[in-house]
């Protein structure tokens, strides 16, 4: 798989070797992208061999960020475990709780009441809209333009307050929890919930012609960090990075979960408008569209959201009989996976968490070769990792 | 107190009292701050990692074409900025034309240059001929980290 | 220790030096980037239009600790990383503050009990200033703690103790 | 779209002596392997066209002190045929050692780093096996159940 022919950024009939003469040798510098680097969206190292301003080799090293997440599973039990997904994708903490909540369910047998679901995909598009903002935004941020930062938390901020509303916090809610959700929506948050989604639909055509359209972005992108739909499922990215790459798999719509196949909604996939299918452009545009289509489903949801209850009956103790089970949802980064194995007790007897972005960032060290020295932030940046969840 | 008395008077205050705010800067800093170098102060800043390999090395030619195209350019606006100064009054005097056309003129022969060095590829980064890749540096790599 | 500390008797003058001093210093905190989890993101929004950090004057966010005067540790600090943090901190020029953002880096925070790679409080790797509590804390937390250590820088004085 | 039962009734017809024993229904449908034979096993499900299980979503590593053994569990998905089934492999848990799938399907290679640095797994043949997540001199694989935590590294106390 590793001997795949990607497309040089330069093409390579410039590289005339016969008029270079052989005495000028250049020798290698190898470069810490540390893990404090204004690019690497946490603490990340890279340790990039450089020939002059062509990468050569960029080796990650990770674990600056385990936080022990699987250990605690072991000892903590299952209502306890909630906040602690919170706190793997702090960007989407909705999604981690309803993967882990899922999980649970599946396992345990509970039924979760229509109400409940429906504020779970609310919630759960909601925080993917939120999501990818930081991502668009900290994008720009990474490729020089400061301003789409700046207009992205300006959205980013109306999504917190909406889920301060109903959740009481900014980034951390635990508001998905084993059985349902934790209290229903205040009187009036559905009015300023659709208040929102009409004032932030025109905002991203806004954004495209700020960022996504602009030239200087186009020509740092676009090209740059081609993968190709084989290279892409080979290392088991999901998301937005296989998307990018042309192929629809989307696990809301291949495993529908969650009253998902009740929606219609269709899945953006990068078509290679500025350059080659799966470069970075591309999984920059599918986030931006995929933003579309969470307003879609939230409109959609919000119509059917029906009255009753919102929590399902689940003794204050969970305990789950013997058994296993591996659940995954459709996070805004990839695919989110809790490998839950229980022994019949009020705590998990084993969690593996599969974290995307640990899988999405395996691909780096094939991608980086013979990029240039500042495609390295576009790229990682185009992969959009999120060190809490690669760490766990 | 003739006419040019007068002017080196101002010409000389004007230095003075440029230098001296330069100065007095730098001296009331020297004074205020607290100064204790030593430790791991002086170690090469590098994301917060020990660095990893030597970092003189034998650069790329690459750079050196590229410097001294900005230094050019560079010389070349510095040479705009006076003759713009006194670019109104020759066209007070009618010279207005040929000063324009001088200016051109030089602006022109770097471009030609410019142009030579576009065109065959020297600005663009293209891959050495013959990297001395070196093994040794990713081993230093692995266990110079933890 | 400047050259000027030290050497006066506190008196009116010196008093004057301090305040301009202080005054300097407290109106421009340079923070460094240095977010590292969760309590980032809110840094980030703290830094962003609706929180503006730049009211306080620390709006600058520095890349680089040679640029840097607080070092905002915004997130779990693992024993991994707790040298890095260390290193950052020697590298930081003085007068450099630490301000301890978040639960984690204060003890340790929800991974306090079973976290066996997580370092229980920054204050054992680099000294504290100020300790802004939560988890995250929220943005007028962060400013909250920002202006604690004003407070604090306009207590520095340089006459002789 | 096949079923967790015909992948298992497949299975058996072309890997019959290297399938232990498999479970169709439940949460959990998957097929115990020898260790022996699970590269080939990998590559049968990768390759057969009517499975071809592609994306290999997590490598779990469960371990069982009660019964002596440590359990790898390869989750696997089709992303075009849109089916999910499981793979197990039960290793000694004094010496877990097994086969590396990085060929088959190259994502398993972080995943079987970390398998290997948090709980211990020796993976033959992989091409860079080294600790992922700790730092390279931490003793002990942390997630074993009989795992001590440590009092000091490097100068930092551990304190709970």
């Amino acid at each position: 798989m590793k001997e795949i022919e990607l497309q040089y950024r330069h093409p390579p009939d410039l590289l005339h070797d016969g008029e270079i003469p052989s005495d000028i040798r250049t020798e290698e510098l190898v470069l810490n992208m540390g893990p404090q680097h204004p690019s690497t969206h946490g603490v990340l190292r890279v340790v990039l061999q450089t020939d002059g301003e062509l990468v050569l080799k960029a080796t990650p090293y990770m674990g600056y960020l385990h936080r022990c997440a699987e250990k605690i599973a072991e000892k903590v039990s299952y209502r306890q475990f909630t906040p602690y997904t919170d706190r793997l994708d702090y960007l989407a903490a909705m999604n981690n709780n309803l993967g882990f909540a899922l999980a649970v369910e599946k396992l345990g047998g509970i039924e979760t009441p229509p109400r409940a679901d429906y504020l779970r995909v609310i919630f759960a598009e909601l925080n993917r809209i939120a999501s990818h903002l930081m991502a668009t935004g900290s994008y720009g941020l990474d490729m020089g333009a400061f301003t789409p930062l700046i207009y992205c938390f300006r959205e980013r901020e109306w999504v917190m307050d909406l889920f301060e509303a109903a959740s009481g916090a900014r980034l951390t809610y635990s508001y998905i929890t084993i059985g349902g959700v934790r209290e229903d929506v205040p009187p009036g948050w559905v009015g300023r919930c659709r208040e929102f989604l009409d004032y932030f639909e025109p905002k991203i055509t806004e954004y495209n012609n700020l960022l996504s359209f602009n030239h200087i972005f186009i020509n740092r992108t676009g090209n740059v960090g081609i993968c190709p739909p084989e290279l892409a499922v080979a290392y088991g990215l999901t998301g937005p990075c296989v998307r990018g790459s042309g192929i629809p798999w989307d696990l809301r719509k291949a495993t529908p979960y969650c009253r998902y196949d009740e929606f219609d909604f269709d899945i953006p996939v990068g078509r290679g408008e500025n350059g080659a299918v799966g470069d970075c452009w591309d999984r920059y545009f599918v986030r931006v569209q995929e933003m579309v289509q969470s307003v879609r489903i939230i409109r959609q949801a919000l119509d059917k959201l029906v009255e009753g209850p919102v929590q399902a009956k689940v003794p204050r103790m969970v305990k789950l009989p013997a058994g296993e089970v591996y659940c995954e949802v459709e996070n805004p980064r990839g695919q989110l996976g809790f490998h839950l194995v229980s022994d019949g007790g009020t705590s998990p007897y084993r969690l593996k968490i599969r974290g995307p972005s640990f899988c999405n960032l395996s691909v780096l060290p094939v991608l980086a070769p013979n990029c240039l020295l500042a495609d390295i932030a576009a790229l990682l940046g185009s992969i959009d990792i999120v060190m809490g969840e690669v760490d766990r | 107190m003739t006419e040019s008395t007068r002017f080196v008077i101002e010409v000389l205050l004007f230095a003075g009292v440029g230098t001296a705010l330069g100065l007095g800067a730098l001296l009331l800093g020297a004074l205020l701050r607290p100064k204790n170098p030593g430790g791991l102060k002086n170690e090469i800043y590098e994301c917060g990692e020990p660095t990893v390999g030597p970092a003189w090395v034998q650069f790329d030619l690459r750079f050196y074409v590229v410097a001294l195209v900005f230094v050019v350019f560079d010389v070349e606006i510095a040479l705009l900025y006076p003759w713009a100064v006194v670019y109104q009054d020759y066209i007070a005097q009618g010279l207005g034309a040929a000063t324009f056309w001088a200016m051109v003129f030089f602006l022109g022969l770097i471009f030609i240059g410019f142009l030579y060095l576009w065109r065959f590829g020297y600005l663009d980064w293209v891959r050495a001929a013959s990297p001395q890749s070196s093994k040794s540096k990713e081993e230093s790599a692995h266990h110079g980290t933890h | 220790m400047a050259l000027i500390e030290g050497i006066f008797e506190p008196g009116l003058v010196v008093t004057t030096v301090d305040w301009v001093l202080n005054w300097s210093r407290k109106r421009s905190i340079f923070p460094m980037t240095f977010g590292i989890a969760c309590c980032a993101i809110e840094m980030i929004a703290t830094g962003a239009a609706r929180f503006d950090i730049d009211r306080f004057g620390s709006g600058a966010f520095r890349a680089t600790p040679r640029q840097a005067d607080l070092m905002i540790v915004a997130g779990t600090v693992t024993f991994k990383m707790a040298e890095r943090l260390r290193r950052l901190w020697e590298q930081m020029a003085e007068p450099r503050y630490v301000i301890a953002m978040g639960a984690c880096a204060i003890s340790g925070g929800p991974y306090h009990l079973y976290g066996y790679h997580v370092v229980k409080g920054v204050d054992q790797v680099v000294p504290v200033d100020v300790y802004v509590p939560g988890c995250p804390p929220r943005p007028e937390a962060l400013l909250e703690g920002i202006m604690r250590l004003q407070d604090k820088i306009s207590t520095h004085t340089i006459a002789k103790s | 779209m096949m079923t967790p039962s015909d992948v298992i009734e497949l299975l058996k017809q072309n890997h019959a002596s290297s399938v232990l024993s498999a479970v169709a229904e439940g949460p959990y449908p998957h097929a115990v392997i020898k260790a022996e034979g699970l590269t080939t096993v990998a590559a049968f499900l990768k390759t057969q066209p009517r499975l071809r299980f592609d994306l290999l979503r997590c490598i779990s590593a469960i371990d069982w002190p009660a019964k002596n053994n440590i359990e790898l569990a390869y989750d696997l998905i089709s992303t075009s045929l849109g089916h999910a089934f499981a793979v197990k492999v039960v290793l000694d848990r004094a010496d877990p050692r097994v086969e590396s799938v990085s060929t088959v399907w190259p994502a398993a290679e972080w995943h079987e780093r970390e398998a290997f640095d948090l709980m211990g797994v020796e993976f033959l043949h992989h091409p860079d096996l080294r600790r992922i997540l700790m730092p390279e001199d931490w003793p002990g694989h942390p997630l074993r159940k009989d795992y001590q935590d440590i009092v000091e590294y490097r100068g930092l106390k551990f304190n709970p």
